[in-house]
């Protein structure tokens, strides 16, 4: 299990096609299903030039470890993987990469679904956008 | 006795102030803190709360030297 | 919309690595959800050594296409990409991908698994599986 | 009229070939053609069939030229 705040740019497939098996043996685990956020650039109707993800340091690490060791214990993931952005962030770029090892689909899709309605619920981040209005606070989330 | 408060996003810019010390009585709870550092205005339920970096309700008792958080719903991901 | 047979061994998140906007411009989607399905080293409780995909040709790509189609229609998917291994197969590799960008999370999931559970119901794919005791084909899949 | 007939893994294991042509009526269906190739058996339940490269009921019409096939469930992914 490892939880990482990044705050420059990464690129997730990347960070997983240096480390397919999450920690595991090859042939150990059957299904990995993986999620990644990416910054588009409009939001609620608005052209969207940037971002600055801010974070409650300490908390947010805390609450991201108990979130993943919380859907591993549910639905008995083999290994997971979660990266996010902090600080400013341009559009096209990841925000967040969940990565999952189960031994078969149902666990897999199961388990990184879960862990991103948790982190979008539970972990402490607050996006703050610049529009051609000006900056703005984002008020609420898209519904998982 | 004094705890640590901080606050994040809106909040912090609608509070004036990202990190500052508050004095409570010792059988404060969090809603006591959030009254000590808004002049005794009510606690908005869109508002969140954290003690030592645990999610927290308002009637959480706070001990010396807590560090307590008041924060909006989070939006990452 | 890209469906792909391959007779050797692939890396799912180097391909995504090399080509992570699925086509789409960098900015247009906020999710991509992506599953591999990699062959373990056992199954049914018995040690496999080595399997061989067997596929109808023609079918199987005509079968995939439909289906990457349907959910595309179904889920509202910005685009969709799977590949698929034929022919023999070792432990720890990676048997399919397939990977899904949408504007948020909810359809990136949702489309990625519909994908997932048709390709597993309908694609004309067999497995024959070599263990201790001898060859023998696989009769019937995990429950998704 | 005559139809190519194709079987896929362990069915093919079973009936002993991978391809052949099959001779049959004019108003034939699948089942004929499954029958054609069993000395008139029963297709079994779990036979699934395909025309022309599509999945196909055991009642849809063949015709001259068609290319049906027979397979067990599939296990793909």
């Amino acid at each position: 299990m490892s939880v990482e705040l990044r705050t420059g740019v990464f690129e997730p497939w990347r960070e997983l096609a240096d480390a397919p098996d999450g920690g595991l043996g090859a042939g150990a685990y059957g299904a990995t299903c993986a999620f990644v956020g990416t910054m588009r650039d409009f939001n609620e109707g608005d052209a969207v030039s940037r971002m600055v993800l801010e974070h409650y340091p300490g908390m947010t690490e805390r609450q991201l470890e108990a979130i993943v060791e919380e859907e591993r214990a549910a639905h008995g993931l083999l290994a997971a993987r979660v990266i996010h952005r902090v600080g400013p962030i341009e559009p096209g770029e990841p925000i967040v990469l969940v990565a999952v090892w189960a031994a078969h689909r149902r666990e897999a899709f199961a388990g990184g679904r879960a862990i991103m309605e948790a982190l979008k619920s539970r972990a402490p981040f607050w996006k703050h956008e610049q529009t051609s209005a000006g900056g703005r606070w984002v008020e609420h989330n898209t519904k998982g | 006795m004094q705890v640590t408060v901080k606050t994040f996003a809106h909040l912090r810019d609608r509070l004036g102030f990202a990190e500052s010390a508050a004095e409570v009585p010792e059988d404060a709870c969090v809603l006591d803190v959030w009254q000590s550092i808004t002049d005794g205005s009510e606690m908005p339920r869109s508002v969140l709360a954290a003690v030592n970096l645990d999610y927290a309700a308002a009637d959480t008792r706070v001990h010396d030297g807590d560090e307590v958080a008041f924060f909006p719903p989070v939006t990452g991901g």
